[in-house]
């Protein structure tokens, strides 16, 4: 199987889906000749034209409104939103308009369209361009949420989410463009709402996503050299969530713990943890913990930057004390 | 279309009448027909029939039916909360608005949406919605895909004088501007955000001249006068349609209610202005112009009364005797089945 | 001690608070000669004057950024926001200006402002009028979000809120504006972060806040006619959260749900449970339970509105069945 | 200030020199210095001292310099993520913000904020701003304290091309121009928005035309002539201090690098019009004119050379020297304790 970033997987599904269907456009700033911000759809325009790939004025409003606008009158839209943290001005668009229009409308209208955009930190972008913003999308009903960890996901996942009917959020993740992996060729799609065990393990269960998954794979790898076998599930989507994926791991492990890299009070991490709890209470050993970002804005410094992070040092250090028994305690600041 | 003040459509003379009789007859059938619903609606929500925020175009039918009647049928409209009038302008069936306002089965969003968000796939009414200023960044899409899609399509987009000063404005204008698309940017200036008068909100109050920093061309019209409106859409929608471009048209008009039914619209403006717009009413003023012209008869105003009263009347009947959604179907439509 | 609506406490604290401070300033949509659309500022303009009563264009964003330039430059602004669902088209100055700006200049800058909203569904406003989002800034670190569920705390924490140096999301809700409760003259004064228990029990703990405070006293009433015992808490602010109330409280009854109107997945009581699950494991007796909206955009017709919602019928139902011991099911949809 | 773009300073004649020549040589440094502290920042972060996003000024130091000098003590200044040039110009030690470039304790922000959000209390620099138009709304609420405290301040509030096409712009004009707020939009045209060229994203290209929808008066000026930046701000400055209300002043410059230090800037743009405007390098225009009008000498423009090596030189090993913040400072400043 070939090897690909993160970045030419992503680059791949949407090049195949160009020409698979005449429907779909990619629109956003600097998508074009630019090739994106992070060079996701480089080439692109020089194979589809710039009626295909159309570059936007500094507008996310205006994008995902013209996302939404062209996805009820017959074409498949994919937008792309520089980072996450920009979504923010755009946010009442995907929010109050794309979640909405299919139920409020009965059904009458559709709104296939893809939001993509990375989110998360990257080295030192400080705290406007370095947030996880994912969490509050998925508490919207009417839309899906999904984050793909791996370049073959990213393929596959938004293949599948072009093709999908529904507004779909695509979270990519700032750090993981460069990261490489084995992509199939061709017709790969990826099932949304269905998370992965991407390592068997008997002790305990962690629950992770995007980035993180491969930060919690190389936590797992340590923790088995001190002798702690743990199971690494990828959600790879918020919603629909498969919950059953999660407590099938935690039936036999007894003990689960989720890492994100966002903040920790009202992450994504809660909702697992409440349904853990909620639908496989006594299989429990141990509570249910959360391992996430630092409560503060992300500071630029770069001592300060990791100290504020997930690590793979961190992860080993509480599912060590997890495994021991050791509780947790509530959280700073 | 000019870009003058001096040179807009309600200066220098009438507008010639170019209608069939049968076309005067169906606009004033609409006119009357939107008045008669709305004061309807007005009554059932006294009624507790209706409920939520309800937005009424009393006054202002001259400039919904002018500006929708140019629409052809392949033509997208996409409009805010204060939509009755426009969906049924739209040729809607009256009965299936009503039912959506007493949020109905059998209302044109199944009675999910209600007064603010009505909805008509088939005659590409693509819906009513309620954030200001959210409707705008859709005529960007649904113009960008009527030119993708290599059709003569032209997008209606309804906005009004508050709006214009939100941020979606400006995306939407820059980007429909910019790339030339066959979107009419249809401002209904009723004179009021709520409480707010243009000129309290607006840094300034000729809001038609906003098109300029977009190169879009704009006007703006008496929007009592039926047929002042209808003259500057028809251009309008042909500009756009022959692939030259958006532009911006300002209706000038007037809500005699209060900016919803629970307002009751008298705390921020006096009793004489809201008196002598009414005098300029449009209904009113049609039915002169077309008397004076000897195209229509006392006669024909009657009978469409008469015809507007039945319609409501049923709609109102139908409505009172169509079921609540089932319950079993709240979960239905929040995601379509993947493909 | 004078019985006020929410309505009218809200306005005395305001009040009092500007007589009190010549640099506190109201601005917003219709806050004056309209009174505001919720009429809470009904009265002000015409005390204070349209100097420090501002009505404001429709322009979210600059109505919040306004406030953030005034609060760094020597005023105490507070903005009202007419309900929660427009916050989306401003909410990119609150969570990337205001929440920011102290930490990110190193404490050289303050962000003293208040915004005021109204959350929650009223009667038949629809999909785009009926949101709880207040959970979404509760994941912000660098703001607070308070939501005071009674007339004495509207007042006592709004006046708390105007003094406080940091910014702030204070959550009103549509329904309690006209709902009466006895409040204290002058001087009343409610911390912020701190949860009040509304009624003592011994039998399962009931957390909740804002409007769903009163449904859940209704169903605590009658569940005591039934022979269940439920203490109920207010938390009164998310952000910054005491769970040590909380936890104190489960201590005590082993049993805990949370009442709210917005939706489950990813909610605020997601947070709770994760929290008492994390810190008071062992006193458990049954898992968490979250009783919450349904998960779609809120339909008009009124039967569907109310299937939608959170009842007292719903909650005596779920809560009897906690104590029988009667297991949560997976979410549906 | 005047509304047709044919009377704008820059033609009809050179403005005419009022600085004395100590104010000429403090220009003539903060120029060159800021061009040295950005070649500096440059080299320093691909030697990896400084990370994250670094937007650079060269180029743009007329553009800069002049708009700052005209601005009191007393006034306030709002910017954007390219931002070492404007704090520089307001008199902020050069080894503060380097430091905050390196992440340093001792940094304007203790490193903190990094290159995009450099702040300055004591000089009432309110800082950078990363989000795109994200700092615009800021200067309504500074506009409307100074006039509410009474006070003749000012606010500078830096904006530019591509943040025209964002919502919160227009907001922020509309607003500011409502209230006749004390306030001067100082558009930095440089033009380009990443890779897109200003015709690309904006409906109209004549940026400073866009205030006419907001009843503001507006300019455009040569952003490679000092004098002209500055004669236009000062009038600016004067007209908000009088009470007079807003200007919009519009900056015609170039940025010679690439959109940040990770961009060549190569691939939007041709070899041939970087050139072009490098032949209008707004130090070497401002030294001959300056030389030719006999106010100042070689030797001056050298000895601010020098001083502008030493003091960046300087600045670097500040910074080199100086600590990291201290770990556990993770949660200071989060939250005011309560007052
Ligand atoms: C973003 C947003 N802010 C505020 C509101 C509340 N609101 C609803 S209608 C309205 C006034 C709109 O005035 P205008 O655009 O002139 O339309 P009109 O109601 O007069 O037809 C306001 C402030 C809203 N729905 N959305
Ligand atoms: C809302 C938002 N969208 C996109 C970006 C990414 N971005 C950063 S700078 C920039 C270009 C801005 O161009 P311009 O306003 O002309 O300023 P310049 O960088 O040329 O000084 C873009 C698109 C952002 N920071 N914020
Ligand atoms: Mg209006
Ligand atoms: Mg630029």
């Amino acid at each position: 199987m070939p090897e690909l970033t993160y970045r030419e997987a992503l680059r791949e599904a949407l090049r195949e889906e160009m020409q698979r269907d005449d429907r779909v456009i990619l629109m956003g700033e600097e998508v074009g000749s630019f090739g994106g911000s992070y060079k996701v759809s480089q080439g692109l325009v020089e194979e589809f034209g710039d009626r295909r790939i159309i570059d936007t004025p500094i507008a996310e409003e205006g994008i995902i409104g013209a996302g939404i606008g062209a996805a009820m009158t017959g074409l498949r839209p994919v937008c792309e939103i520089m980072t996450i943290n920009f979504l923010l001005v755009g946010i009442d668009q995907l929010v109050n308009n794309a979640a909405k229009i299919p139920y409020m409308f009965n059904g009458h209208a559709r709104v296939p369209l893809v939001v993509r955009t990375p989110s998360g930190a990257g080295h030192q972008l400080s705290c406007q361009h370095s947030q996880v913003l994912e969490v509050w999308c998925a508490y919207v009903p009417g839309m899906y949420v999904v984050a793909p960890g791996t370049p073959a996901d990213a393929k596959g996942m938004l293949k599948t989410a072009i093709r999908d009917d529904n507004p779909i959020l695509f979270v990519e993740n700032v750090l993981l463009y460069n990261e490489s992996g084995e992509v199939p060729a061709g017709e790969h799609l990826v099932p949304l709402g269905q998370a992965v065990v991407r390592r068997k393990g008997s002790d305990v269960t962690l629950v992770t996503y995007s980035r993180m998954v491969g930060v919690t794979l190389q936590a797992a790898e340590r923790l088995a050299g001190d002798g702690i076998d743990a199971e690494v599930v990828d959600l790879r989507s918020l919603r629909p969530l498969d919950i059953e994926t999660v407590l099938g791991s935690v039936r036999k492990t007894n003990r689960a713990a989720f890492v994100e890299e966002g903040w920790r009070s009202y992450g994504v991490g809660a909702e697992i943890a409440a349904q853990i709890q909620e639908l496989a209470f006594d299989d429990l050993d141990h509570p249910v913990e959360r391992i996430a970002g630092k409560e503060v804005p992300l500071p630029y410094a770069t001592n300060l930057e990791a100290a504020a992070t997930p690590s793979v040092d961190g992860i080993v250090e509480r599912v060590t004390g997890m495994v021991e028994g050791r509780r947790p305690v509530a959280a700073s600041a | 279309m000019v870009q003058q003040a001096e040179k807009t459509a309600t200066k220098g003379g009438r507008p010639r009448i170019h209608e069939s009789a049968d076309e005067l007859r169906h606009a004033h059938y609409l006119m009357v027909m939107i008045r008669r619903f709305e004061e309807k609606a007005f009554e059932m929500y006294t009624r507790a029939k209706i409920g939520g925020y309800c937005h009424l175009n009393i006054g202002e039918e001259a400039a919904v039916v002018g500006a929708v009647m140019p629409m052809r049928e392949n033509d997208w409209i996409i409009s805010y909360y204060r939509e009755h009038g426009h969906i049924l302008a739209r040729g809607t069936e009256p009965a299936a608005v009503m039912a959506e306002l007493y949020g109905r089965e059998t209302g044109v969003a199944g009675g999910r949406g209600g007064s603010m968000h009505l909805f008509d796939a088939e005659r590409r009414f693509l819906g009513g919605y309620g954030i200001v200023g959210g409707q705008m960044p859709l005529a960007i899409g649904t113009g960008l895909s009527s030119k993708y899609r290599q059709t003569d399509e032209v997008t209606l987009c309804f906005t009004a004088d508050g709006a214009t000063n939100i941020g979606s404005f400006h995306e939407s204008m820059n980007m429909i501007g910019l790339w030339k698309l066959p979107v009419v940017m249809y401002l209904v200036n009723n004179q009021y955000g709520m409480g707010m008068a243009v000129a309290r909100a607006s840094a300034i109050t000729d809001l038609w001249r906003k098109a300029d920093g977009y190169g879009i061309p704009s006007e703006r019209v008496d929007g009592m006068d039926f047929f002042a409106v209808k003259r500057a859409m028809e251009q309008a929608r042909e500009r756009a349609a022959r692939g030259d471009g958006p532009s911006l048209v300002e209706s000038n008009t007037y809500r005699y209610r209060g900016h919803s039914v629970a307002d009751a619209g008298r705390s921020y403006r006096t009793a004489e202005e809201i008196q002598e717009w009414r005098e300029r009413d449009p209904i009113g003023q049609f039915e002169k112009v077309v008397l004076e012209a000897g195209l229509l008869s006392e006669d024909d105003f009657h009978e469409n009364e008469l015809a507007a009263d039945r319609v409501v009347g049923e709609a109102v009947e139908f409505a009172d005797q169509s079921p609540q959604p089932a319950l079993d179907t709240l979960y239905e439509h929040l995601y379509v089945a993947d493909s």
